[in-house]
């Protein structure tokens, strides 16, 4: 097996590995488990790192393994999945580090972070998944990883939330299953290719083809959480902070998104579904989806929630992009994967840190925080403003280009549509910016765990996560023409998606 | 001079006053950081612009002659707001927090006089906005929460009508680089993208209807904030308007008439309800809505007669920066009047400002408005007939809100600790007198000082000076509107209609509880299935059947 | 060339006879050698069959039709592989499981080696006679494992399997005498062409007799009635080799029987009969998995389940394209071999929770989770298997079933098993939501030995690979 | 009709009576019995079909020899099972079966 074929796999081992050891190691052996983890995260980084500049140079690294015949398991490093996988593997970084602050002194921590390498090489797998065989056996393996993180404060209110998760997604797992094989039926094997491979059926397969879309986007469509397969998010929410994090940045509801990226760009092809008139409906569940999340965020008190609403409306914006048929919005949409998880991730370890330090857990709980813990209300504050889309901030660039998008593509009700959940963002922010930083405190916080140190609000474990994402929500956003920058990456994948395209 | 110095230095400014180790020093260059941003309007050489291609989308910054200006009279009111919100400040425990916002909005307003494309433009517009909402609720009190959301929610959604207005015109023109930008997509006509940016716009401009925070945040910021956000921000509405409205450029008739309506009834609306109002900085709140209201009027023009935009271009120019400098002046001086009591020579400072407003002549109004006037003349009727008696009866109205203004000056408490707040009042007042003599046309000055002109400037003020008598000798008080006049009443309306509406509550139901007791009952078929003869009798009963299919393939003809 | 055939009947009768001359208690060392060189044989046997193909042995050299033929194609091989791999570890298990319990090891291993021997004769036969005697044995051997526990319980659920055991084989044996009367011969082999050649109606009579004594012994629904108090009565050990192997084994010769010996005979119309009645296992069995009390209970039932999932491979590879019958063939064969280790190693799993928390209700398994991490993976490792998620063995069956379903049209068998599928996750996490429940540090939990853990993990670990290598199977049940 | 053709009709008689006794005797032993019955129909059958031309085939004897032990082995398990039962419960029957009317309690 030459390099480039075992750097996918190598990719996956990274955290795989560290998560068995982990489970085996006994709790008390603390240092051990952090090393586990810091050195899996790292050495991924690293391997991701020198992909990456592969990939930029046009290296090709597939990793393919016969299962059964005519069925294989294929890990394929391409631009789309690069830019999951290093989303992912960077993210994860930062989470690890902040479970390990966050988690210290809470029981079953093998367990925990055991799942949480299990769920996060889930989510490699997801991204590198060369075909949709190999797409759809790591995103029911992300399912199973995530539930005993869903479940482990073992209440009652985690353990219906764990069920409702997993009602919900492997009910759409079940849904993907049926498009999968119906579709490996029709077409052999469904390997993702760039700018799709349907489309050399013929036209007599056109009902099935729609059938089969509908199937996979409504098993997909659980996991990104459109409406109305929404459901388990906001109760999902009761997992512990990194949990969220992950789950809600990260790992399942991306999983579902990128899902939906890969078969409309990869396995119809972007032109072929529009000729199908697959991307309408799509566009309309995606909006109808981003409305009703940040109408519900609205009505929510618990802080976790709202935010899970948020979620729900924001990575809609992915699946809207990518049904708006047109580059700009290709771009737009994918570039929010990124951004989106950047965005959220900070919030959610922010909420943590509110919870962790100070007992906070309601927003009406929150009056002047933001005096008892400037660095991290700073951090949720760049979050927020990034969520309601300003400048210079990363939501502005996906809104941007999803706007461009919709123009390009004659549906300037899109507009609308991002006009109104801007102002619905901004209607459930704001006042929770305002709490913070200009509601004078007038009681005691709920449950201060962390006391004031030194001026250090909290501790540096949980501290530094959300200031890292904070910033860089700031520079994916500032330095979004650079070269460097995920919207360039994205460009770039657009580049190829849409042959006719040039820039 | 780098061009990046003056945006990121009030930032970086900021950053140091927030944290405590660096407060102190920080505090201490803070009244200056708009000092660059001067300099910069000052000696920047003609027509610069740097191209930043790796910011945000491809940014562009740059210094044409409207930026030029407006960017000179912005920096100058910072630079005289910083220095007086020093000594303003002085005893205010909080001010470190102030003084924070106060460099972030500069940077944002610096920000929006440079940048030459849509998104940076967007950008720092945003920052600008954003940040002021900081100095408008410094207070802290119920009065100022309130300004603060009224202020922030009309903020949210012009930032949201912008970004459509924004979007949409990018995406007619291809571009989104100034000046590029607004010409190519004057080829496609986006009606709908330009009545977006005028409203988004008009949210900061104080466009009646979209103008119900000024009244409320203006006069509750502290006082050196009142005079940026009267004497400069708004303006950046304004500016805005220039930059992106095909002006000059194609007509837009239908848009035109309706932004000149809009400003000609804004000029009028203003002073009335100026004129009833209790509190000075309130009543100057409005006398901007009023004032604005003839910028307004005159991009409504340049959309209805393009040819004659190189006219309404300069006269725009020089009425913001009188109105920028005259009324920074007055607002500052409210505070100066605050602290030392209507003085003499307090009163002759505020007089300077109150007159150029008014128009009376020899001043900047007097030389702004003829500009106006002269720039306005080639509109198609029935406007320059319409405009010929509205406009001197809108100078008298100011000129009465001067009247009412003065009068209303707080006397407040003889308090020594003011005496850092007189240097840059000073500075604000000289550039009141001089600098829009250097700025008008010479034509204009030519006017202002002919025989005519000094009469024409002349009788508005005598006709406020008998009215304002009669008014005073009637013992005259009019009615009261409330600050925020719509406003109050949308509030009530809204009132009603939550004690009407009962709040939507999102509860979880259990559904077909029936349906899960009548399943568990089935589990009792199990035991019946229990039963041998019953497994038994479908045994024989599956033997039967399977042997029926078999045989029906195996002796039937086909086969 | 060493002939591993009769050797791998011998080697587990006679470990079992020594255990049973030594005396009750001992002699668990003797299996564990045992069981090596029977699975060192299997894999030898299988080596064989894929480098020269089909091997034919006659037992004494007197050859058919008066001797014995044995006989070990791709199928056999693969189920002898399967046998001697579930028994290995559960070989380890018992032994730990009944330390202590002398009393109720008595017969075990005797009974256990007896039971494996008649297995491998079972799948190594030639001829429906041959056959007939080594279901029986197997019977009996797995209804002495039953009774092994004592008690009313187990002793009243062995009686009943005892009863529906004698009634399948006599309906099988009926259908022997049937077809002997027709044709004069009990060999597959002399069979096959005379039945192709010419079938009267007695014939059909016969299959669907053989058939139906087979489904009973496989307990397919609605005859399943016998297994859940047997298999969810009996000590785990045996639980697991019930569950795993037996029921294959009367599968494995319906197997045979439609797919060789009566394909001439087998109509659409009875293959969709067997469909039905295993789609009805599937929900009936899942839905009654959901509302049990009892874990082991609760793992019988979805055994039931579980064997309706190898039901659907006759209407899916009947009377359709070669194409598809074979993708269902091998659906249904890996879905044999997938279930056989996965709920061995779910029986296993649960009966250490069951040692270490001293209760056998589902509310008794709170804090599992977090005391016994290794038994709950397993659990959950073997879930993943029954629930049909990917990577798992079980998943690589499920795509193949579901690709001939699709194939073929025939779309509500998909909506059957993907139904089935949500109904078996529900189960299996209604097991382990209890698991993950807190539960006060003073709870006693008994430690459990090392062995009662790892072979286990083994066994589900080895349902999870076979996801991955799943093509190797193939591969030896493909060969000729 | 022939011999053979008798021996067959009557097994296939006796291997009906013992499925229905088998199935709905509620009593162990008259199940097991039951169960002889059966087998004696199924090894009649055998027997009896098996004849070519007069001639007996020795194969068909040779299983019903082995089919007769393995019945008896299967019985004898199935009464000491029966017994056990009836140390255990004082009942000759299957629990779910308890309803059945029964002569032959002991």
């Amino acid at each position: 097996m030459s390099l480039n074929e075992t750097l996918p796999l190598l990719v996956l081992v990274s955290s795989l590995l560290p998560g068995l050891i982990i489970f085996t190691l006994p709790e008390e052996r603390r240092g051990l488990r952090n090393l586990f983890n810091m050195v899996g995260a790292t050495l991924k980084l690293l391997l991701i790192f020198y992909i990456l500049r592969g990939v930029m140079l046009g290296e090709e690294y597939i990793f393919r393994h016969t299962i059964l015949p005519g069925l294989d398991l294929v890990f394929k490093a391409d631009a789309l999945a690069m830019l999951f996988v290093t989303l992912s593997a960077a993210l994860w970084f930062l989470t690890t580090l902040y479970a390990i602050g966050y988690m210290e002194g809470s029981p079953h921590r093998s367990r925990f972070f055991g799942f949480f390498s299990l769920c996060v090489t889930a989510t490699m797998g997801v991204a590198m998944a060369g075909n949709l065989f190999t797409f759809f056996v790591f995103y029911e393996l992300l399912t199973l990883s995530t539930y005993p993180l869903v479940v482990h404060r073992g209440t009652e209110q985690a353990m219906r939330a764990g069920q409702v998760y997993l009602s919900y997604t492997l009910g759409g797992g079940a849904l993907l299953l049926i498009g999968t094989v119906w579709l490996y039926g029709l077409a052999g094997q469904v390997e993702f290719t760039q700018g799709g491979m349907l489309a050399a059926l013929g036209p007599e397969y056109t009902g099935q083809l729609q059938v089969i879309f509908f199937l996979l986007i409504a098993g997909l469509g659980v996991k990104a959480a459109l409406v109305p397969l929404h459901g388990w998010l906001p109760l999902a929410m009761v997992a512990p902070a990194p949990v969220s994090a992950l789950l809600h940045a990260v790992a399942v509801v991306k999983a579902g998104a990128f899902g939906i990226v890969r078969v409309v760009y990869d396995v119809y092809g972007v032109e072929f579904a529009q000729s199908l008139h697959l991307l309408m409906p799509l566009a309309v569940m995606a909006s109808v989806t981003i409305i009703w999340g940040s109408l519900c965020a609205l009505f929510q008190d618990d802080l976790k929630r709202r935010l899970a609403y948020s979620t729900i409306s924001q990575v809609s914006y992915i699946a809207l992009g990518v049904a708006i048929f047109g580059p700009m919005a290709t771009i737009g949409g994918m570039v929010h994967l990124v951004h989106q998880g950047i965005m959220k991730i900070t919030l959610f370890f922010c909420a943590g840190n509110y919870a962790e330090t100070l007992g906070i857990h309601k927003i009406s709980e929150m009056d002047g925080v933001g005096r008892r813990m400037p660095w991290t209300t700073a951090a949720f504050t760049i979050g927020a403003f990034g969520m309601i889309g300003l400048p210079p901030l990363a939501g502005f660039i996906s809104k941007w280009y999803l706007g461009l998008g919709a123009l390009e593509a004659q549906m300037p009700w899109v507009i609308a549509v991002l006009l109104a959940s801007s102002l619905l963002n901004a209607a459930y922010f704001l006042p929770v910016l305002y709490r913070v930083w200009f509601q004078p405190r007038t009681e005691a916080w709920p449950g201060e765990h962390i006391p004031m140190q030194n001026g250090r609000e909290t501790a540096w474990l949980l501290l530094v996560p959300p200031l890292v994402t904070a910033v860089a929500t700031v520079l994916v956003g500032l330095f979004a023409a650079s070269a460097m920058s995920p919207l360039n990456w994205v460009k770039l994948i657009a580049d190829r998606e849409y042959l006719y395209w040039l820039p | 001079m780098n061009l990046s110095i003056v945006l990121i230095l009030p930032l970086l400014l900021a950053g140091l006053v927030l944290l405590p180790a660096t407060r102190r020093m920080g505090m201490l260059l803070a009244p200056w950081a708009a000092l660059p941003g001067l300099a910069f309007s000052l000696v920047a050489p003609d027509a610069y612009t740097l191209d930043i291609p790796w910011l945000l989308l491809g940014s562009r910054f740059g210094l044409d002659e409207t930026g030029r200006l407006f960017l000179f009279f912005t920096a100058l009111l910072w630079l005289t707001a910083g220095l007086y919100a020093h000594s303003y400040l002085a005893k205010d425990p909080r001010r470190h927090i102030f003084i924070a916002f106060f460099l972030a909005t500069l940077s944002g307003n610096l920000g929006v006089c440079l940048a030459m494309d849509a998104a940076s433009f967007y950008l720092t517009f945003a920052v600008m906005t954003f940040a002021a909402y900081g100095l408008v609720v410094h207070e802290g009190d119920a009065e100022a929460r309130r300004a603060g959301r009224v202020y922030l929610i009309m903020a949210v959604l012009g930032e949201a009508l912008l970004i459509a207005g924004l979007l949409l015109l990018a995406g007619a023109a291809q571009t989104h680089f100034l000046p590029e930008m607004a010409r190519a997509a004057a080829m496609e006509m986006p009606n709908l993208a330009y009545a977006l940016l005028f409203l988004g716009f008009g949210v900061k401009a104080g466009v009646p209807l979209l103008h119900m925070w000024l009244p409320l945040a203006h006069p509750v910021a502290p006082t050196p904030a009142s005079a940026v956000l009267s004497g400069a921000m708004i303006k950046a509405g304004l500016l805005g308007w220039l930059r992106f409205l095909p002006l000059g450029e194609a007509t837009v008739p239908a848009l035109g008439a309706v932004i000149l309506g809009l400003g000609l009834f804004a000029a009028f609306f203003g002073v009335v309800a100026g004129l009833v109002q209790r509190q000075p900085k309130t009543l100057l709140a409005y006398s901007s809505i009023s004032q604005m209201g003839l910028m307004t009027l005159a991009v409504g023009a340049g959309l209805l007669l393009p040819k004659a935009w190189s006219l309404l271009l300069p006269a725009i120019g020089l009425y913001s920066l009188h109105h920028g400098l005259a009324k920074g002046a007055l607002f500052l001086g409210v505070g100066v009047a605050q602290r030392f009591g209507r003085n003499g020579w307090v009163m002759a400072g505020l007089l300077l400002p109150a007159l150029a407003l008014a128009g009376a002549p020899f001043t900047s109004g007097a030389l702004a408005k003829t500009q106006l006037k002269a720039a306005l003349a080639g509109l198609p009727t029935p406007w320059p007939e319409l405009l010929a008696w509205t406009l001197p009866l809108a100078a008298v109205g100011t000129g009465m809100l001067m009247v009412r203004f003065l009068l209303l000056t707080p006397s407040g408490g003889k308090q020594d600790d003011g005496i850092g707040l007189l240097p840059p009042w000073l500075v604000v007042l000289t550039a009141v007198a001089a600098l829009a003599w250097m700025q008008a046309d010479d034509s204009t000055v030519v006017a202002v000082l002919s025989g005519s002109g000094l009469v024409s400037a002349a009788w508005p003020m005598l006709v406020v000076a008998l009215l304002a008598y009669a008014a005073w000798w009637r013992g005259w008080r009019g009615p009261a509107i409330p600050p925020g006049d719509v406003l109050v009443w949308l509030e009530r309306a809204a009132a009603t209609l939550r004690r009407v509406s009962l709040p939507y509550s999102f509860r979880s139901k259990r559904v077909f509880p029936a349906a899960l007791v009548y399943i568990s009952r089935i589990c009792h078929l199990e035991k019946i299935l229990c039963n041998w003869p019953l497994v038994g009798g479908l045994w024989l009963f599956v033997l039967v059947a399977l042997a029926c299919a078999l045989l029906l393939v195996a002796h039937s003809p086909t086969v | 060339m060493f002939d591993p055939i009769p050797w791998l009947i011998l080697s587990p009768l006679i470990w079992a006879t020594l255990a049973f001359v030594h005396g009750p208690g001992q002699g668990g060392r003797l299996p564990v050698a045992g069981l090596i060189l029977q699975l060192a044989l299997a894999a030898m046997l299988a080596q064989q069959i894929v480098a020269g193909g089909v091997r034919v042995y006659a037992v004494g050299g007197w050859g058919a039709p008066l001797g014995i033929d044995l006989m070990a194609d791709g199928l056999s091989a693969v189920m002898l592989l399967l046998t001697q791999t579930v028994a290995l570890p559960l070989v380890f298990y018992a032994r730990a499981y009944f330390a202590g319990h002398a009393n109720s090891l008595r017969y075990f291993w005797p009974l256990t080696g007896y039971l494996l021997a008649a297995m491998n004769a079972l799948f190594l036969s030639a001829d429906v006679f041959n056959i007939y005697v080594t279901l029986e044995l197997l019977g009996l051997a797995a209804v002495g494992l039953v009774a092994l526990a004592g008690g009313a319980g187990p002793i009243t659920a062995a009686m009943r399997y005892l009863l529906a055991a004698l009634l399948g084989s006599g309906a099988y044996l009926l259908g022997v005498a049937l077809l002997y009367g027709v044709y004069g011969s009990v060999s597959l082999a002399a069979l096959i062409p005379l039945i192709a050649a010419d079938a009267p109606a007695v014939v059909s009579l016969a299959a669907a007799l053989m058939l139906l004594g087979l489904m009973l012994k496989t307990a397919l629904f609605p005859f399943h009635i016998w297994l859940p108090p047997a298999h969810g009565g009996a000590p785990a050990p045996v639980s697991a080799l019930l569950s795993a192997l037996v029921i294959k084994a009367s599968f494995y010769l319906i197997l045979r029987l439609w797919f060789d010996l009566f394909e001439p005979i087998t109509s659409v119309a009875a293959a969709q009969l067997l469909g039905a009645l295993g789609a009805a296992a599937i929900l009936w069995g899942s839905f009654l998995a959901l509302r049990q009390t009892h874990l082991k209970m609760l793992v019988a039932y979805s055994t039931v389940a579980q064997i309706g999932y190898l039901f659907l491979l006759f209407p899916l590879a009947t009377g359709v394209s070669a194409e598809v019958a074979a993708s269902a063939w091998q659906g249904g064969v890996l879905q044999v071999v997938a279930h056989g280790l996965a709920k061995a190693a779910m029986f296993a799993a649960v009966g250490a929770m069951i040692i270490a928390t001293g209760r056998d209700e589902i509310s008794g398994i709170a804090g599992v989770a977090a005391r016994l991490p290794l038994t709950l993976f397993t659990f959950a490792l073997a879930g993943v298997t029954i629930m049909g998620l990917p990577p798992s063995g079980g998943f690589a069956a499920k795509w193949l079933l579901l690709g001939a379903a699709q194939a073929s049209g025939q779309w509500w068998w998909i909506v059957v098993m993907v139904v089935g599928g949500l109904l078996s996750a529900a189960y299996i996490f209604k097991v382990l939501r209890q698991a993950f429940l807190p539960v006060e540090e003073t709870a006693n939990f008994k430690l459990l030995p090392r062995m009662l853990e790892w072979p286990v993990l083994l066994l589900a670990l080895a349902s999870l690979v076979l996801g991955l290598g799943g093509g190797e199977v193939l591969s030896l049940l493909g060969a000729t | 009709m022939n011999a053979a053709l008798v021996y067959a009709l009557t097994g296939t008689a006796l291997f009906v009576l013992g499925v229905a006794g088998l199935i709905l005797q509620p009593h162990l032993l008259r199940k097991i019995l039951a169960f002889n019955i059966m087998g004696s129909g199924i090894f009649l059958v055998m027997v009896g079909l098996a004849q070519r031309a007069g001639t007996p085939d020795p194969v068909p004897q040779a299983m019903v020899l082995t089919g007769i032990v393995v019945a008896i082995a299967a019985t004898a398990l199935a009464l000491a099972l029966a017994r056990q039962l009836l140390d255990m419960s004082g009942e000759m029957r299957l629990p779910e079966e308890k309803s059945g009317k029964d002569r032959l309690d002991v």
